[in-house]
């Protein structure tokens, strides 16, 4: 099903070989203090990649130069080797989406929007997008909510809304900046589940998460940030004491436990990796 | 009854008038409800002010030429439009604080370029409140091309103002032009502004822009809807306006306004909601 | 001569409006420097001063307004100016808007044109000296109470005629009889500010009186060729009020039902107004150059009756045809008989 | 350049505009502060437009005394608050919506209250351009005592206006009596646009808000600090318009408007800021 | 020194015996459905409570109208025996603050904003407040960031800030709609550690999340919704399998393990009770 949804038309396809995210020497700065320094990067296509780091790392600062919202003060970015702006297939679910929720649009209108782009001008939506905005719907477990006037939304079925959207968005590279934060449990493990399903797709995914546990569980490559580039790698290599205290200083370590690594906050944390 | 309903109908300007209230009213209200939504209700008001110094030189420049002025007004109001864009774009000023300095700046600019050329007579009364009843059928065939060019092109872009309205980043990494787009719905916004000065005015058109977009508003959740809604119910204002204008001697476009402003107070009466916010 | 402080050259007087700077300049001759502040071709009704008008004004060794609250924009500063300022209408016996014949508000209405005409007996004349005179800030109350119809507005205390429910007609000078007055009262400002040349400015009075009356029965005379019943006006705004009570025409009515231009009609007073020119059968629709009106161009065409255009609230360009009072009132009154004849 | 100076200090009528335009300046900044932070630009406008049917009905009923006409004005500037915030109160309208509706409504009122009364002509223009010229001792006496009595209460009530402005809901839950405090900011914006009136008129009032605060803004990231150089900025230009105005024949409101116009556009060139935001 | 910013003025003193959160047939409806329906529950004062259940349960309404945002559309609410609006020391930090990030304040400006209620008409911050203040962003680790412009700072940055404004109010009642959401682990323990301390000091706080695990090992008790009350208790008592099943559908499960209870999703959760 997903097949559908996530099939980029002839148009966007990129190289097979072309890099999903490369970044070179990328700087941004803030009236003076770095946000970002010097980070240089080359993400495969169809990976899924955990951006971790402190509050204040740069995290969302990174999301907001790879969607084309913040011009770099240093550096080069590329995107299945265009500019930000210039790569259609991209999808971002910001960290908080500044929307208006008493528009007059209904859940369904909002996940429509993301078909806006493959449209055109002059276009209106097909029986095609209909069924895609209504698999996205499904997927994120709105389907039953598909009327309501956004609204009248909990903070957890807003944040399943744009998922969704992005969804229908049928990007080749998705940014999800925290998506997990409000979600209930059950909520978390649908949007998890769909992660899963991107891999076999060569959907590359960016998702910046708090949660180091379900980091190390689930995702493919771990980015960890804090202002530099910290590591870059897959679980293992980057969840090792001295990188976790270079980026969280001396609040965070990974002990060895009996059933795996776990990563401790200062008194006494619950992430498992 | 039909007495009534008829006897204005017997004078040309009346005829003219109804027709042009009603046209006015349709542009307005749809137009309006992106304006409404976008929660720039003060941009229909800025932008109807910016058009002075534009008038005021073309009045310079045309010798007052009546076709003219449309274009100066115009110009002037696509000027205005892009520098609001311009000091809001960076995000060192919020939207509203940028369309408060154009606005003042250029009205001001109008008054102190009628002022320095003081021999020639602005009709600046009749440019606050509009003229409904001397409008020209050459005046209501433009507006009528106007009507349509607008209702065409917001058919067009139907998708695209919304996501703008609805969520301008969402605007930029779908890859529309959102600048592009923001210029273009600035640009209907001064057309029906323009088109609507001389049925109600420079200093009414911002209730035609916000009244009937916010009455609809409040009956549906549906933005087809809404702007459907909104076009019936300014185009009934105009028509009812106008016979109030005729039966009760009150200046044509107050009276429209005035209509407009009472249906609302019904709507926002009548469809109280069932929710209690404490103080907010 | 700049505005600032006096010149040698001669008194300075500043007059509003371009009329009353012509008559100024008829009596005072060179002995006075004239600064018109409203320029030809300018509507007094909306006129914004600038600081140099300010200015123009403190410098002048007399001031001329029209008054009867044609000087809407300038009151402020002219109640600001204290004994130098000079009404140049005061004493002119003004027309009350309702002493205008207009149509009615309902749509069927008779226009008996002879009430209205004549109502000299209501008023007890020119004589209201007000207590209080120039300053403004007085409550004004105590005239509103009493002697509710007074409103003759003597020039000193015209500023507050904007704040009557019933204001005066501005247009005097559309009547030379009236204009008659202004020479009176101009000469005896002029001699009372500059006694040296009092001789000069009477004498000069005396001659333009006479001029005046000339031209009074010069109209009369050009208004004979007019049929009784052709005598009916229809303006842009009450501008002819004057000239239709000393002349005995009719006024049907104006597209602004007003004494300013700062104004408008309501659909039902247009359409009153249209049915009034139908009924009356009127042949010609009257605006002032000053006024730019889409309003009349319709009307005129709706109608099927002529547009003239007149010269009512300010002279021409010095070249123009209307660059005297004198030349004013020929050209306007050949245009009207010229249209109605 | 002495000479330039001093020769417009001759005219009493400048020296009383002057010190009027100063104090002006001075009022509207410091309230114009909390409206450019609470996103309501559009208020200075529309509360100034929304005391024509003030006016008008105490032209009316007072037969026309300029005290009286002050009172006149700040009740109909009261009402309008009161509609804004029985109108945006439940949720269903956003604030500009609200004001939109009410400030068009109540133009409109008062638009069509002149047209009825036929016989006398309201002096619109001084309304809508100020006529700082002509402006009486009396004048302002009041515009002091108005402006110390803002002031006073800016100073006062400080720490909530803050609060109010930054976040209502926070307001609510310290138990701040948010809705008295919304109608008293309102109020006070209604007292500074009246004082106002003379000076500038009710056309560009909203440039004597907005403008100054907004340069403030680009200038200072304290509020104190932001209040303090509005101030100075809006008197600043008070008095730099007014000397333009006296030699270039501006008319005076506008020359004000337009150098506070220019003293934003040079700090907006020139304090550029470091980071450039895409698209937006 | 929590003792100091949380001494509650003595015109602010409640009686030991008043119950903190006393609801009773509590309903809210919004056009139509109801969000909150029938609960009854009372909260002894200095309890930590944790509010769970999935998105859209209620927990934010539930908030709102303890804060006296929304009025309830039956039944009552007594917060220390007084009406909602009335309460002085009630200090609430919503889901998502709709603030304005370019108001020109500086963090300590906002932190000392939640000193104006106890400050009085006509009176400006003493030294006191100042301290309080300082202490107060000290306490969530912001102290270098204090003049800082609030647009300045990133998401759980912004997050703290609130928290500390809501310590410098000096609340009895504690309302944190889920304050964790977003905030890197080291934050989320110092938040979660302050908890702890406030104990001592009979503050009662309401803590809404759905970190499952957080709230076994962290909480005195747990108030279980899902639009009407599933449980109040301890922890033990209200993570049951029924409980659960009740709350969340058939998406959770509570297994026992050999190191205690595992709160399960789906397709294997990862939280701990
Ligand atoms: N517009 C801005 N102006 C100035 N500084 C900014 C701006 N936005 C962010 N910053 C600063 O840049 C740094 C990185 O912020 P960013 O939001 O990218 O962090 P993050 O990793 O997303 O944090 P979080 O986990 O809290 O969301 C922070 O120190 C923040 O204070
Ligand atoms: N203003 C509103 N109008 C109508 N319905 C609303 C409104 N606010 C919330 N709701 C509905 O009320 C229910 C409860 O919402 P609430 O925000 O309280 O849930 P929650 O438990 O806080 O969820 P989350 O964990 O996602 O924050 C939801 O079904 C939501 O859709
Ligand atoms: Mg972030
Ligand atoms: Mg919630
Ligand atoms: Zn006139």
């Amino acid at each position: 099903m997903l097949k559908r949804i996530f099939n980029p038309s002839p148009a966007h396809a990129h190289g097979q070989r072309s890099v999903a995210v490369d970044l070179r020497k990328l700087s941004v700065r803030f009236d003076g203090h770095l946000a970002l320094e010097d980070i240089s990067l080359q993400v495969e296509p169809g990976l899924r990649v955990a951006v971790v780091g402190p509050n204040g790392a740069g995290k969302s600062t990174l999301f907001n130069v790879l969607a084309g919202l913040l011009l770099p003060s240093a550096g080069q970015v590329r995107i299945y080797g265009h500019a930000p702006a210039q790569h259609h297939c991209l999808a971002y679910v910001p960290q908080s989406s500044q929307v208006d929720w008493t528009f007059p649009v209904s859940v369904r209108d909002v996940v429509m929007m993301g078909r806006s782009g493959h449209l055109g001008l002059l276009r209106w939506p097909g029986a095609e997008d209909r069924r895609l905005v209504d698999e996205s719907l499904a997927r994120v477990g709105l389907a039953g909510l598909a009327r309501r006037q956004i609204g009248q939304l909990s903070g957890g079925q807003r944040q399943r809304m744009f998922i969704a959207r992005a969804l229908a968005q049928g990007a080749n590279l998705l940014l999800l900046d925290e998506p997990l934060a409000g979600l209930d449990i059950p909520s978390q493990e649908q949007i998890v589940n769909i992660l899963d399903e991107l891999r076999a797709l060569s959907i590359s995914v960016l998702f910046a998460t708090h949660d180091l546990g379900l980091a190390a569980e689930r995702f493919d490559r771990i980015l960890l940030l804090n202002r530099r580039l910290v590591a870059y790698g897959s679980p293992e290599q980057v969840f090792s004491g001295e990188h976790l205290t270079a980026a969280y200083g001396g609040h965070m370590q990974a002990i060895e436990t009996k059933d795996g690594r776990l990563l401790l906050g200062d008194s006494g944390g619950h992430a498992h990796a | 009854m039909l007495d009534w309903l008829l006897e204005p109908l017997a004078f040309d300007f009346m005829q003219r008038g109804l027709l042009a209230a009603t046209l006015v009213g349709v542009i307005c209200a749809v137009v309006g409800c992106y304006i409404v939504l976008r929660g720039m209700a003060f941009l229909g008001d800025a932008l109807a002010h910016t058009i002075l110094p534009g008038m005021a030189l073309g009045y310079l420049v045309s010798g007052g030429q009546r076709g003219a002025l449309f274009w100066w007004a115009l110009a002037a109001a696509v000027v205005s439009s892009l520098g609001i864009g311009a000091l809001s774009r960076d995000g060192r000023l919020k939207q509203d604080t940028a369309i408060g300095i154009v606005f003042a700046g250029m009205f001001a600019l109008g008054v102190a370029l009628i002022s320095t050329a003081r021999s020639y007579a602005v009709d600046l009364s009749h440019f606050l409140f509009g003229n409904i009843l001397g409008i020209t059928n050459q005046d209501i065939g433009l507006t009528f091309s106007v009507g349509v060019l607008v209702l065409l092109l917001v058919w067009a872009f139907y998708k695209e103002f919304l996501v703008l309205a609805f969520d301008v980043q969402l605007a930029t990494t779908l890859r529309l032009p959102a600048r592009l787009l923001e210029i273009l719905l600035s640009l209907l916004t001064a057309v029906a502004i323009v088109a609507s000065l001389q049925t109600v005015g420079v200093a009414l058109v911002a209730a035609m822009l916000v009244t009937p977009a916010a009455t609809a508003m409040l009956l549906t959740k549906s933005l087809p809807r809404m702007m459907l809604l909104a076009a019936l119910i300014a185009a009934g204002s105009g028509f009812l306006g106008l016979y109030i204008s005729f039966y009760f001697n009150v200046a044509s476009g107050a009276a429209i306004v005035l209509t407009c402003t009472l249906i609302f107070v019904l709507v926002w009466l009548l469809r109280r909601p069932g929710v209690r916010n404490a103080a907010a | 001569a700049g505005v600032f402080g006096a010149s040698s050259e001669g008194l300075q007087v500043v007059a509003t409006t371009s009329i009353v700077g012509d008559v100024i300049s008829q009596i005072g001759g060179q002995h006075v420097e004239v600064t018109v502040l409203i320029p030809a071709g300018a509507d007094p009704h909306g006129f914004e001063p600038t600081p140099q008008d300010a200015a123009a004004l403190t410098s002048a060794d007399v001031v001329v307004a029209n008054g009867l609250g044609l000087e809407e924009s300038l009151q402020a500063l002219l109640d600001a100016q204290g004994d130098k300022v000079v009404y140049a209408s005061e004493g002119v016996h003004a027309l009350e808007f309702d002493e205008h014949d207009h149509h009615d508000e309902d749509h069927d209405h008779e226009h008996e044109g002879e009430e209205g005409h004549d109502h000299d007996h209501e008023h007890e004349g020119e004589d209201h000296d007000h207590e209080h005179e120039g300053e403004e800030g007085h409550d004004h109350d105590h005239e509103h109470e009493g002697e509710d119809h007074d409103h003759e507005h003597e020039g000193e205390e015209s500023h507050d005629h904007d704040h009557e429910h019933e204001g005066p007609d501005p247009h005097a000078w559309m009547n030379p009889q009236n204009v008659k007055v202004w020479v009176d009262n101009i000469a005896d400002a002029l001699a009372e500010a500059d006694p040296a040349h009092a001789a000069d400015y009477a004498a000069n009075a005396e001659s333009y009186k006479a001029e005046l009356d000339a031209l009074d029965a010069w109209i009369v005379e050009q208004i004979a060729a007019i049929d009784e019943h052709d005598r009916v006006l229809v303006t842009d705004h009450e501008t002819l009020g004057y000239f239709a009570d000393r002349y005995d025409f009719e006024m049907v009515g104006a597209l602004i039902p007003s004494f300013s231009t700062l104004s408008e009609p309501s659909a039902g007073e247009l359409a009153a107004l249209e049915a009034a020119i139908a009924e009356h059968g009127v042949e010609a629709l009257f605006v002032g150059f000053t006024v730019t009106s889409s309003l009349a161009e319709r009307v005129a065409a709706d109608t099927g009756v002529q547009l003239v255009t007149l010269y009512t609230e300010a002279l021409s360009a010095a070249d123009g045809p209307a660059a005297s009072y004198m030349d004013m009132m020929r050209y306007n009154v050949s245009a009207i008989v010229q249209a109605l004849k």
